[in-house]
């Protein structure tokens, strides 16, 4: 092996190098500097790979033929290995990336670059304190040196407020220096951390001003205006460097301050992080400019680390692993975001939908922010699992509330900033053409999966990137080039062929959940095969969706559930996002998503008690203290994906402005997700009480409440897919509260409603759809009278508003019927109150849908529309037959359900002799009473044609009316606030108050940001004030403390 | 505008034909055929009177079943007159008694029907201006047959007192099929009554079968009403 | 129980039995009204003209598909519910249909005669019918709960869903009557009864000239004709679940004949003395009214 | 002695800290900063300072054998050695940023170079 200290003398040497050669020789500057920098990355790759794979061990390099403490020694570990090779590829990259800058500034650039990173290596290495100060300088000076690569003007200033901060930083760390060294009699950093009781008592300041020197090298919020500044001016490139690789380098230097400092001093990092990580995150909601968005996500993203190295006593051995995982996923990251930066002309972030021309860098853009926020496969999701644990074991409560706050507010502003990617006006400046630019952008988002895979394998978990469903999900990012046709039958193919591999394992209620699923899942893509074209995009999300749902019903522990849960987020996020306006509803749809999954996260964290593999089935003995709210946290999480009242304001946008196909699909199966949840947790944890209260009557109101709000909102609506978004609302209002219910009855029929609600709604959604699509409008009163234009439509949309309303003979009738006999042995009768007011309100908004489109007066401009495409009406006509079989044979689906419910809750179970079914209190006889009907129908139906068969067929405005005609139809057609008279009565009930309250919520967090945030004036000094500040500050609070 | 309406009706089949009727009779604008640009680009004209209203005329409506039901039917007819509740003219007060304690026709089987629709009965109560007449016609129209016209006063029969007013027609019989008149200026109602029972006994025999006869003498009805009112804007036969 | 095919002429003479007295008593009720008015009013036997003359309209229109079949929808609703329910209590032979479902079979089935109308009523196209389904359909959101509140009460208290072992339970004597045992509840059901049958103060639905008469605006001939039956039919089979419910069923068709007269009576009662609210009026009236009975109702089963 | 000597290097590290963050010229703040560093030294200096020895410099004077009894410490001052090397050139890259500030803007107002906040 080659020593590692070539790694410093190797850049050191280059750097010499450059200075012996002749100006013009750019060129031959430019390749010494990438061979320098090849070498020191291969050097490091080198090592890493030898000690990871055990080959070699840890290596102390000493200098100048002595022992320390009388010469400065160096260490490679793995950790130093891997931050050595991080930086130094970051580096190499960036001199890639920076080819035609380097080669307008010359040689001298190139010099300083080697420099940083040397200096950035020897950090990482040095074992000598006063050692580490001189590389600090060293980077900084060299920093001084690269700002200046920036073509913007303003680079300059924030270059010298750089170096105001940091000459307070260097005489605070000289300080310290000499007066810890005073303290051990030693510099080397191991000595000290022996020595590290008696510097403690006697040099506690010392070590003080060593420790918030290099806190404040780390650019911790709130000290840290000239940082913020440099991000926004320097070049992209740099800035890279600086976040990614200088970042790294500070936070090992930490970490081998706090061998010393101890677990005392570990709490204030940690402190410092948090704030750091929530501080900035709140402040980057307000930025408009790109780059300075991602100098507050880097600020926020190293406080986390700070915080992660903060609690390496409680991590433990998995130290490494977290801290590693959630500083490479940064590092890789936001270099990778700084370089795409570079590639867009405009620095408003609305300017980044330039990037919609190219989807290659549209998903490394995707990829980057999934790797910053933490999501799977990506090693921060690995990582923030452990540490979540962690910091939940040891009953950390409000960092963990915080880490989640500020994870949250993060996802929101980085996901604002992709839905401006996607949605916003192209920018007129393309971007750059650059291909080398581009390659480097590609690297990163090699690393960036590469990272995910080899995290993956670290953990104790399953690799997310070996789950069939989820690689079958990312393959067709590689099959993006294939007409949507093709990929629709394959994706179909997919999720029907996993459903017949996994069919022996599932129990009958994963059975019910997968048949909806998948079979339902492929079902609806059926009517994909409408849209022509590539359709880019799509497919990769919607089986990532999928590939959730399919991993969510059969996970068995904490970890694989909370994987699918975030894969099924995110790949219905993107397919929301495709709709025309969806943009804002998506980003909502996000935010409540995630702030939902945090809250499951913290639950399943705070069940585990720091045991990261968790199976499911031991929610059952999480013990007293914890476990109601644990019950809760999981609750209210799996509620924001049913969308209870209160946090349902993301629904109906996100379901009313999603695509034809793609709304069926987040309505029908999507919310299921979130019942298949509530089962699981009621099936393990059953009934819980906090202070008293029966959560389940808890949820049970909130049940209720949801049902009677969705429906009154669904009843005011004009928009045709908003009404039946809303109806979505208290159709999972039904559900809860059945489930909420805690007996055998309530849970059928749940599941009755989840079969049901997958039926009527998917099929409800695609003949709104279909309508939308042929008359170009979603408001129910620019419709009226298509029932002869597209009768087939009208048909499905018939079936679905008798089935849904409950009317026998269809199947609606079965679950009103096992929701009357459930009540009967329901402890609480209250919250019926609110069923039953909600009954007959679904009948206003079912009446309204099919009145409004399909009878009432045809408008001039539908008098030639066509009936849906046909791949739209094919799955409602099997939706129908569904509906049909369903309400004939309900027994198909639900008899082995309810056996298997039985062994939860063996009172009450139905019996299903013969056509009847028969429960304790009541009887139904689903055959029969279909007969029945249809005979008397028939009969009369018949008797009808024999005396009125001579009926004349008239036209739209033979009409009575008053002895006038009709004007026009527009105005002869009563649809507009079709409720007006109820309205009056019940408006209020409808009034938009969560809507408000949320938007309350946000507007206080931007408005606190946009005004906080105006502390960093600009001013060189002020900031060097705010360093001095800080530094006060956190002295008096450890003090204090 | 017009005229870029002619020259892309003159595109059409038999659209210079169409025009030259469309031009014959004053139509209102509401009526005009006109472009409409559907959701998907595709430009149509859309016609209201073509469009909007059923052009099929009325035909004859034969007892369709054996004497013996008829005669049931008849029956059933005479004692269930549901008279349209649209007063025409000043008439229309002496009808409200009818349904007072003191006359309470309801004991005759006579109701009143808010909607032609469902009403057997046009009672004409009195004079009829131009312009009620064309919403008599059309309310007349709309009913259903068999359907009965009961002309209530002198006014009905040939003009009355306002014989030679320029706005009111003076035989109601040359626009609508008349079954029996009621004379008085007014009648009382227990004239009103006995015009009724009168009815009744025509029905019984079969003989009240207007509808019919204006089915068959539709085009001289028509042309009758046409003369008078000026602006004619709906169909020839109002379903 | 199973289906046997003897039930099907059983099944039709209850139908023939409740159509014409439902006729009658129809038209009773409307001579009763007409006599507070002091008047005569219509013969008894005015329905069944009406209904011969209206089959024997010769000529009808169709707006299409739907509205050809609301009126068929409305009958089978009617029909439908009249026979899922025993008329007769202890008399296998007017058991009806009732062997095909429960009490709740019947509460649901209630809605779906008008659902089927208001999509016929729909299709005419006649901006007033819809704005009279608008109306109904609001009022009936509200106008129904106290009922359901009650059903669920007695089910509660007789632990059955079953309508033969509701009424068996009120055997023996006056006082086990719901009324009496259970009286919060029939008075929450009896006001939103009130609700159910069209007439003053609830009718608003219909308002006759103002929207003339509501969905129906555009039916006539046959289509009235069907309608007018499911007119003679439904009430009562309405009423026939009140009155199995709450008055002790009817164990002889005389018992039968008095009880319904009583309970159609007592909404016609209501209808002549009280004037007519509007939309909200009503819908706020059940909710400050009838609710809080109903509510009182389950909460001291 | 060195207590004298390090109160003046803290007097002077706190004269250049108020010097840099109340003057708003450019060329005064890297002045103060200098002042500053100075004083730095001269606390670097005087902690390794012990009364009554001499210089560690390994001449006939002091014999290598009795060095660590007559000699300060080495090592502070070595690291003195550095740091000034260290700060003059950040001195030079502040003044040369001072001038290429001048030249864009003509002033060394650093209350003037706020295009970059919030």
């Amino acid at each position: 092996m080659v020593s590692p200290i070539f790694i410093i003398a190797g850049s050191l040497g280059g750097a010499f190098l450059l200075g012996l050669l002749r100006d013009p020789w750019r060129g031959a500057s430019y390749v010494i500097s990438l061979l320098v920098l090849t070498f020191t990355t291969w050097l490091a790759g080198s090592w890493l790979w030898a000690l990871s794979s055990g080959a070699v061990t840890p290596v102390e390099i000493l200098t100048a033929g002595t022992q320390p403490p009388f010469a400065v020694n160096l260490r490679l570990g793995i950790a130093e290995a891997a931050m050595v090779l991080l930086i130094n590829l970051t580096g190499l990259l960036s001199a890639l990336y920076l080819k035609d800058t380097l080669f307008k500034q010359g040689r001298r650039a190139m010099a300083v670059l080697l420099i940083f990173s040397m200096a950035l290596s020897g950090i990482v290495m040095t074992r000598d304190l006063f050692n580490l100060f001189v590389f600090f300088e060293l980077t900084v000076i060299s920093t001084g040196g690269l700002i200046l690569l920036s073509r913007d003007p303003r680079a300059l200033a924030a270059g010298f407020k750089y170096l105001v901060a940091s000459q307070v930083v260097s005489i605070l760390m000289l300080v310290g220096i000499i007066f810890a060294y005073h303290a051990t009699g030693s510099l080397n950093l191991d000595d000290m951390a022996a020595a590290s009781a008696a510097l403690l008592r006697g040099g506690a300041l010392a070590f003080f001003l060593v420790f918030i020197a290099v806190v404040a090298e780390l650019k911790v919020f709130p000290a840290n205006g000239w940082a913020l500044d440099i991000y926004e001016s320097a070049h992209p490139a740099f800035s890279a460097l600086v976040s990614a690789a200088a970042g790294s380098a500070s936070l090992v230097a930490i970490d081998k301050l706090l061998q010393i400092g101890g677990p005392a001093w570990m709490d204030v990092a940690s402190i410092i992080g948090i704030v750091s990580f929530v501080g900035a995150n709140l402040f980057a909601l307000a930025q408009r400019v790109d780059r300075r968005l991602l100098g507050y996500s880097s600020v926020a993203q190293i406080g986390l680390i700070l915080f992660v190295v903060g609690q390496q006593d409680i991590l433990g051995e998995r130290y490494l692993f977290v801290a590693g995982g959630v500083l490479l996923a940064h590092a890789v990251g936001k270099a990778g975001l700084f370089w795409l930066s570079g590639l867009v002309a405009g620095r408003d972030l609305t300017a980044w939908s330039a990037l919609r021309g190219n989807p290659l860098l549209l998903f490394a853009f995707a990829s980057f922010l999934a790797l910053l926020i933490g999501l799977p496969p990506f090693p921060g999701f690995y990582a923030k699992w452990e540490l979540v644990h962690a910091i939940a074991a040891h009953d950390h409560l409000l960092e963990l509330a915080l880490l989640l706050f500020g994870a949250l507010v993060e996802a929101g502003y980085l996901y604002r900033w992709f839905g401006y990617a996607i949605k916003r006006e192209i920018d007129h400046e393309p971007i750059a053409p650059s291909l080398y630019k581009r390659a480097v952008v590609c690297v990163a988002v090699l690393a960036g999966w590469l990272l995910a895979y080899v995290w993956g394998e670290l953990s104790p978990h399953d690799n997310l990137l070996h789950a069939v469903p989820v690689l079958f999900a990312l393959a067709f990012l590689a099959l993006e080039w294939l007409p949507a046709r093709v990929k629709n039958a394959l994706a179909i193919a997919g999720l029907l062929g996993w459903f017949a591999f996994s069919y022996p394992a599932y129990d009958p209620l994963q059975l019910i959940f997968a048949l909806i699923v998948l079979a339902g899942g492929a079902l609806i893509l059926l009517a994909s095969f409408h849209s022509d074209g590539r359709r880019l995009g799509f497919y990769p999300s919607a089986m990532l969706m999928y590939a959730g749902l399919a991993m969510l019903i059969v996970a068995e522990d904490s970890f694989n559930f909370f994987a699918a849960w975030e894969s099924l987020t995110i790949g219905s996020y993107f397919l929301i996002l495709r709709g025309r306006q969806s943009e804002p509803h998506a980003l909502s749809y996000l935010v409540f998503s995630l702030g939902g999954a945090f809250l499951i996260l913290a639950g399943f964290a705070l069940a585990a008690q720091g045991n990261v593999q968790f199976l499911l089935v031991s929610l059952a003995e999480v013990a007293e203290p914890l476990a109601p709210w644990v019950f809760a946290l999981l609750a209210v999480g799996f509620m924001t994906k049913t969308a209870a009242i209160g946090l349902h304001i993301w629904l109906p946008g996100a379901h009313a402005e999603a695509e034809t196909d793609v709304s069926p699909m987040v309505s029908g199966i999507l919310l299921k997700a979130g019942l298949f949840g509530l089962f699981m947790l009621l099936m393990t944890m059953g009934r819980q009480e906090l202070y008293g209260v029966d959560l389940a009557h808890v949820m049970m109101w909130i049940g209720a409440l949801s049902a009677l709000l969705g429906n009154l909102m669904a009843a005011f609506q004009e928009d045709a897919k908003r009404l039946l978004a809303y109806s979505s609302i208290g159709q999972m209002g039904y559900a809860l509260f059945g489930l909420a219910m805690m007996n055998h009855l309530g849970w059928l029929m749940a599941l009755m409603f989840v079969i049901n609600h997958y039926i009527y709604k998917s099929m409800l959604f695609l003949s709104v759809g279909g309508v939308a699509k042929r008359t170009g409008t979603r408001a129910m009163y620019q419709m009226g009278g298509l029932i002869t234009l597209m009768p087939l439509s009208f048909i499905a949309v018939l079936i679905g508003i008798i089935a849904m309303s409950g009317v026998p003979p269809l199947s609606g009738f079965g679950g009103r019927w096992i929701f009357y006999n459930a009540i009967m042995t329901s402890e609480y009768r209250l919250p019926m109150i609110l069923i039953f007011v909600s009954g007959p309100i679904a009948f206003l908004y079912l009446f309204r849908l099919i009145h409004s489109i399909f009878l009432g007066q045809l408008k001039d401009e539908h008098r030639r529309v066509k009936e849906a495409p046909f791949w739209l009406v094919l799955p409602q006509m099997i939706y129908v037959v569904c509906l049909l079989v369903f309400a004939l044979a309900p027994g198909l689906a639900l008899r082995r359900v309810d056996a298997y419910i039985s062994n939860f809750l063996p009172q009450g179970a139905l019996s299903w002799e013969g056509l009847t079914i028969t429960s304790e209190f009541g009887y139904w006889s689903p055959v029969s009473i279909m007969l029945i009907v249809g005979v008397i129908f028939v009969v009369i139906f018949a008797w009808l044609l024999f005396v009125n068969r001579r009926a004349q067929k008239v036209k739209q405005f033979n009409i009575v009316f008053a002895a006038e005609r009709p004007y026009r139809p527009e105005t002869t057609h009563y649809a507009w606030n079709f409720y007006a008279p109820y309205k009056k009565a019940l408006g209020f009930l409808a009034w938009p108050v969560f809507e408000r309250f949320w938007a309350a919520v946000t507007d206080l967090l931007h408005t606190l940001a946009e005004l906080l945030r105006r502390i960093y004036t600009g001013n060189g000094q002020v900031y060097a004030i705010h360093l001095l500040a800080f530094v006060v500050v956190v002295y008096l609070l450890k003090e204090g403390l | 505008m017009k005229d870029e309406l002619d020259k892309r009706l003159d595109n059409q089949p038999d659209g210079p034909e169409r025009r030259g009727s469309l031009k014959d009779i004053p139509v209102r604008e509401e009526l005009l055929p006109r472009w409409v640009k559907g959701p998907e680009g595709q430009e149509y004209v859309v016609e209201p009177l073509q469009d909007y209203f059923c052009q099929a005329g009325p035909t004859v409506q034969t007892p369709a079943y054996t004497r013996i039901i008829e005669d049931l039917f008849n029956w059933a007819r005479a004692e269930s007159l549901w008279i349209l509740g649209f007063g025409t003219g000043c008439g229309a007060i002496e009808m409200r008694p009818l349904m007072t304690p003191r006359f309470d026709a309801y004991r005759y089987g006579i109701q009143w029907r808010p909607t032609p629709r469902q009403a057997n009965l046009f009672v004409i109560s009195g004079y009829l201006s131009v312009k009620t007449l064309k919403r008599a016609i059309r309310s007349y129209e709309q009913m259903q047959n068999p359907k009965y016209v009961v002309g209530l006063g002198s006014c009905t029969i040939n003009g009355g007192m306002y014989w030679d007013s320029y706005n009111t027609i003076k035989r109601l019989d040359d626009y609508l099929p008349v079954d029996l008149y009621i004379t008085g200026c007014m009648p009382r109602p227990e004239a009103l009554l006995q015009g009724f029972d009168d009815l009744k006994k025509l029905i019984r025999a079969g003989k009240a079968e207007g509808a019919n006869h204006y089915a068959e003498h539709f085009d001289w009805y028509k042309a009758n009403q046409k003369r008078v009112i000026k602006d004619w804007d709906m169909p020839d036969y109002s379903w | 129980m199973q289906f046997e095919w003897i039930m099907v002429p059983y099944s039709l003479l209850t139908l023939f039995i409740v159509v014409n007295y439902g006729l009658l008593l129809t038209a009773l009720m409307q001579k009763i009204g007409a006599r507070v008015g002091r008047r005569h009013g219509i013969p008894i036997w005015q329905n069944y003209v009406d209904l011969i003359k209206n089959y024997g309209i010769r000529s009808s229109i169709t707006h299409g598909v739907m509205f050809y079949l609301g009126p068929v929808f409305r009958l089978t609703g009617g029909v439908g519910l009249l026979l899922f329910v025993p008329t007769l209590y202890g008399s296998e032979m007017f058991s009806n249909l009732s062997f095909a479902g429960d009490l709740i079979l019947a509460l649901y089935f209630i809605f779906f005669g008008s659902l089927g109308m208001a999509l016929g009523a729909g299709e005419s196209g006649h901006p007033h019918s819809a704005i009279g389904v608008s109306r109904g359909l609001s009022q009936v959101t509200t106008a129904e709960l106290p009922f359901a509140l009650a059903v669920f009460a007695i089910a509660l208290q007789y632990q059955t869903l079953s309508v033969t072992e509701i009424v068996a339970a009120q055997q023996g004597s006056v006082w086990n009557w719901t009324l009496f045992t259970n009286p919060l509840a029939v008075a929450a059901a009896m006001l939103s009864f009130l609700g159910s049958m069209m007439r003053p103060p609830f009718d608003v639905v219909l308002a006759p000239q103002e929207i003339p008469i509501g969905p129906p605006t555009e039916y006539h001939s046959s289509y009235l004709a069907l309608m007018q039956t499911n007119r003679v039919i439904f009430p009562i089979a309405k009423i026939v679940v009140y009155m199995n419910l709450f008055f002790g069923g009817a164990a002889t068709w005389p018992v039968f004949f008095l009880k319904v007269f009583l309970i159609y009576f007592f909404s016609l009662f209501v209808g002549v003395v009280f004037p007519r609210f509007r939309v909200e009026q009503s819908v706020r009236w059940f909710l400050v009214w009838a609710l809080p009975l109903g509510i009182a109702a389950i909460l001291v089963v | 002695m060195d207590l004298i000597a390090m109160a003046t290097g803290f007097l002077l590290i706190l004269i250049g800290l108020f010097g840099a963050l109340t003057n708003r010229n450019i060329l005064r703040m890297i002045v103060a900063f200098a002042v500053a560093n100075t004083g730095v030294n001269l606390v670097l200096v005087s902690v390794g300072y012990m009364t009554g020895r001499t210089a560690p410099i390994l001449d006939s004077a002091v014999p290598v054998a009795e060095a660590t009894a007559r000699v300060i410490d080495p090592v502070p001052q070595a690291l003195v050695l550095t740091a000034i090397v260290i700060g003059v050139g950040v001195t030079a890259l502040m003044l040369a940023y001072a001038y290429r500030l001048f030249k864009t803007r003509g002033t060394l107002d650093i209350s003037r170079y706020t295009d970059l906040k919030w």
